[in-house]
C-alpha cells in the first residue's frame, strides 16, 4: 500500500515535458515535488499563477502570492500573473494539458464526485467543475476505499457529482487504474506487496484485468 | 482627467444601503478590500447580498459580516474556513449559491463587459445545470449562464491613481478587475495613491473608467491563510 | 449653414462635465477642439486607449499609437491602454457614457444607417455597431441632405441599418434635432439663417415644431 | 520554463498549409506580424481564410497576401482602403464575412476562453442578425454568436520572453492577445526577446501558455496609415 507521498510518486510519472498542469490540493499539490528536474513544466494556480515555484523560506513569504490551497508560494522563472477570468479561459480554453485532483467517489464511466456530502459538507466545488468540465487529461489520486472500508471506484457515483466522463486514470494506494473510453475500469498496475484480488475486491464498478499486472515502479 | 479620490472608507461606503447587492473582491483572504469591509461593518446594514469567490474566515474579511447578521445571501465558489458561515448555512439563517469558480469569474467580467449570456462547460451533469438551458456545440455539451452585477462593487489594489486606474500586486489580483467592471459604483481602496499620470498606461489592470471612487487605504493586515514555508 | 467644425463646436456644448467619450471618425473627431477647458472628460479609442491626447508634434509620432482612425495621436494624463476585447467590453457594459458619430441616414425612430451602400461601399462597420447597440446617448453628426439634395432624416432608412432606435440627437449643418422616445424628430435649434421652414423641407420624417426655435449659439 | 524560441519567421511557418484558418493581429497596420506576413508570402500557400480586424493596404500587411492570391477568405470588421481588396470581392474571386469589431474581438475571445456561444446586442436589426438567434434579456434584445479558432494565430509584440510570455505596446495591442489565445499554433514575433525571468510576471500582458513559438523579428517597418501632426 502507497502513502500518499508514493502516491503523489507514481502520479509524477505521468508528467510529460512541456505540460502545463494544475495540481488540485491535498495529494495533487505534493505531485510536484517528484516532477524530475529534467522535464520542462509549468504548474498553473487558477488564482492567477502560471508558474508556481517552492514554498517560500520564512523571509520570502508575501501574503499577496499565494496558491488555490490558500497556501504562500513563490514564482518561478518566467512566470506570468494574470486575473480569474482570464485564469479559467485558460482552463476552460484547453490550455491546461494536465490535471490532477482528488476525488470522493470516481464511477466506471469516468464520472468524479469531491464537492459534496448532502447535509455534512457544504463548502463548494471551487474550481474543480471548471477543471473537470474542461482538462483533456484528468487523473484522480486518492485512496481506494474510503476509511470505513467502502470502495470509491464505483458502478455509479454515489455523491453529487462534480463532472461526468472526465476522469482518465486514478492512482490510489493500492493500483493504477484506467478508465476506459468505453467504460469500465482497466488495472494497470497494482501497488507494491498488493494482490491484483485486493484490488478486484476493493472496487465495486467493472475492473477489466488483462495478462500480467506490474507491480509499479518509483 | 477626472478626479474620483475620495477621503476615506467611510466616505466611501456612505450611501451603500440594506439589501444591496455587493461584490467584494479577493482570493481566500487575499487582495480583499479590507478597508471597505471594515467601514462596512461600522453602518448598520442588513439583507445584503454579497458576491465573493469566499466567505473570509470566522474572525477576518467577509466572515466579520456574517458575524454581524448583515448579510442575507452569499455567491461564491467555495466557502470553507468558517464555522460561523456553516452554523448560519445549516441554520437557515443564510442562503447561499454556490458557483464553479470559472462560471463566477465569467458571470462576472460578462456583467461588466455586456453580456448578458454565455455558454460554459462547467457543471454540465452536474446539479449546478438545474434549470439551465443545456446545449451541444461541436459534440459538447454546454450549459446557458447569465451576468451577474452588483449595485456596489468593492476592490483592492496594490497602486492606483487618481483617475481610478488600478494596478494589482501577485495573486492579490485574483477577481478584483472583472468586479471593477461589473459594479454600477465601483470603489477601489489601494495600497498607494498617486496622481494622475503618475502609472504607467501600458500597465494598468483596471482602467479607471470603471472605477467610480478610490482611496487610500490603511493599516493592511493581509492576513495568511496557510503560512507554508520552506527550509533554505 | 454650418461648416464642420461648426458643427463639431456646437456639438461639443452637448458634453458634460466627467464623461467617457467615444468620437467616430470625421466631424466627431473635431469635436474634442471645442470641449471646454474646465470639462474633466476623457476620450476612448476603440482599439484601445482611454484618454486620447492632442495630435503628436512631428518629433513624437509613435506608430504603436494611433486611433480608430489610425491617425497618430498622444496619450493625455492619467490614459490607460488596453486590448481590443476590454475596449469593447467598456462600450458594450455601459461604461461609456457618450458617443458620437457620422451617419448616412438616421430614421425618426433613431435607427441609424452609416456602413454600407449595397453594390458600392464595402469597407464594412467598424465598431459603429458595437458602439450604437451599446451606448446610452448616442448624438449624430451629419449633413441634413445628401450632395444631391435628398434628405438623410428620414421616416425609414433606405440603406442597410447599423442599430435600431439609439439615436437621441441629431446636429447637422441645419439644426439640432431630437429624437423623441415614441418616435418622430423635434427642433430644438436651427443654424444661424437657416429658417424652420427650410428644415421642414428638407426633412423627410416626421418634423415636431413646438413654439419659437432659438438660433444655435456657440 | 518550457522554451519556444524559433530561429525565425521562416522556421515559425514552415508548417502553414494550404487552407488553413489564420487569425493576425494588428489594428490598421498598427501591431501587425509584418515578420511572419513576409515568411508566408515567400510560401506557396493558398485557400486561406484569414482573421483580422482589418486587411492591410494595397502594398502592405495582408494586403500582400490578397494581391498573390493566397486568401480565399476575409473575416474582418472594417477593410477600407485596399483597392485590390474590393476588385477581389466585387469580382467574387474574395469571400468576406463583415462582423461588428466588438463581435469580432469578442468572438476570438471566446475561441480561447472555451465559450461556444454569448449574446450582444451589436447588430440588433441590422443584417448582421440574419440567421442568428436573437433573445430578450431583462428587457433588451441580444443575438447569439459563436467562438472563433485557428489553426495558426500570428501576433506581434513588443517584448516577449523564452517562455512565450508577452508584452504590447501602446495601441498596438489590440487584437493580438485574443488571437494568441484562440490559435491551435500561435507564432509570436517580438521587437525584443528576453530570457525567460526578465520580464515582470505582473506586466505580462499574454501569458506563454498561449504561444506554441516565439521569434526576434527584425527590420519592422511600422507603417504609419495616417501620419497627423500638431504645430508646437
Amino acid at each position: 500500500m502507497l502513502n500518499k507521498d508514493q502516491i503523489a510518486q507514481r502520479i509524477a510519472k505521468e508528467v510529460q515535458n512541456g505540460q502545463y498542469i494544475n495540481l488540485g490540493i491535498g495529494i495533487p499539490t505534493l505531485v510536484a515535488n517528484y516532477i524530475p528536474d529534467d522535464l520542462e513544466v509549468v504548474l498553473q494556480s487558477e488564482n492567477g499563477l502560471l508558474g508556481i515555484g517552492p514554498f517560500p523560506t520564512e523571509d520570502k513569504v508575501d501574503p499577496d502570492l499565494i496558491n488555490a490551497g490558500k497556501q504562500t508560494i513563490t514564482m518561478s522563472k518566467g512566470s506570468a500573473l494574470f486575473n480569474s477570468s482570464e485564469s479559467f479561459a485558460m482552463i476552460r480554453g484547453g490550455h491546461v494539458h494536465l490535471t490532477i485532483l482528488g476525488a470522493m467517489e470516481v464511477s466506471e464511466n469516468g464520472d468524479i464526485a469531491n464537492w459534496k456530502i448532502p447535509g455534512k459538507m457544504v463548502k463548494g466545488m471551487g474550481g474543480a467543475m471548471d477543471l473537470v468540465a474542461s482538462a483533456e487529461n484528468i487523473i484522480v489520486a486518492m485512496q481506494h476505499c474510503s476509511k470505513d472500508g467502502q470502495s470509491k471506484l464505483l458502478k455509479e457515483c454515489s455523491l453529487p457529482i462534480t463532472g461526468i466522463r472526465c476522469v482518465k486514470k486514478i492512482v490510489t494506494d493500492l493500483a493504477v487504474v484506467e478508465v476506459l473510453p468505453e467504460g469500465g475500469f482497466r488495472l494497470l498496475e497494482r501497488a507494491p506487496g498488493v494482490s491484483v484480488q485486493e484490488i478486484i475486491d476493493k472496487t465495486e464498478g467493472r475492473m477489466l484485468v488483462e495478462g500480467e499486472i506490474p507491480e509499479m515502479s518509483f | 482627467m477626472i478626479n474620483k479620490t475620495v477621503a476615506n472608507a467611510e466616505v466611501a461606503v456612505a450611501d451603500v444601503f440594506s439589501n444591496a447587492v455587493l461584490m467584494l473582491g479577493g482570493f481566500g483572504l487575499s487582495g480583499i478590500p479590507e478597508n471597505s469591509i471594515k467601514a462596512l461593518l461600522a453602518r448598520d446594514l442588513h439583507g445584503l447580498t454579497c458576491i465573493s469567490n469566499n466567505a473570509g474566515v470566522d474572525d477576518f474579511g467577509i466572515g466579520l459580516m456574517l458575524q454581524k447578521r448583515m448579510v442575507k445571501k452569499m455567491i461564491s465558489s467555495y466557502v470553507g474556513e468558517n464555522a460561523e458561515f456553516e452554523r448560519q448555512l445549516l441554520s437557515g439563517e443564510l442562503e447561499v449559491e454556490l458557483i464553479p469558480q470559472g462560471t463566477l469569474a465569467e458571470r462576472v467580467r460578462a456583467g461588466g463587459a455586456g453580456i448578458p449570456a454565455f455558454f460554459t462547460p462547467a457543471g454540465v451533469g452536474t446539479e449546478v445545470a438545474d434549470g439551465k438551458e443545456l446545449r451541444e456545440f461541436d459534440g459538447k455539451l454546454y450549459l446557458l449562464e447569465r451576468w451577474l452585477k452588483a449595485d456596489f462593487a468593492f476592490v483592492k489594489a496594490w497602486k492606483g491613481d487618481t483617475a481610478g486606474n488600478l494596478i494589482f500586486k501577485g495573486t492579490a489580483r485574483n477577481f478584483n478587475p472583472m468586479m471593477a467592471a461589473a459594479g454600477k459604483i465601483t470603489i477601489a481602496e489601494v495600497e498607494e495613491l498617486v496622481p494622475a499620470g503618475e502609472l504607467n498606461p501600458n500597465e494598468i489592470h483596471t482602467p479607471g473608467i470603471y472605477v467610480q471612487r478610490i482611496f487610500q487605504g490603511k493599516d493592511y493586515e493581509k492576513r495568511i491563510e496557510q503560512r507554508t514555508v520552506s527550509r533554505k
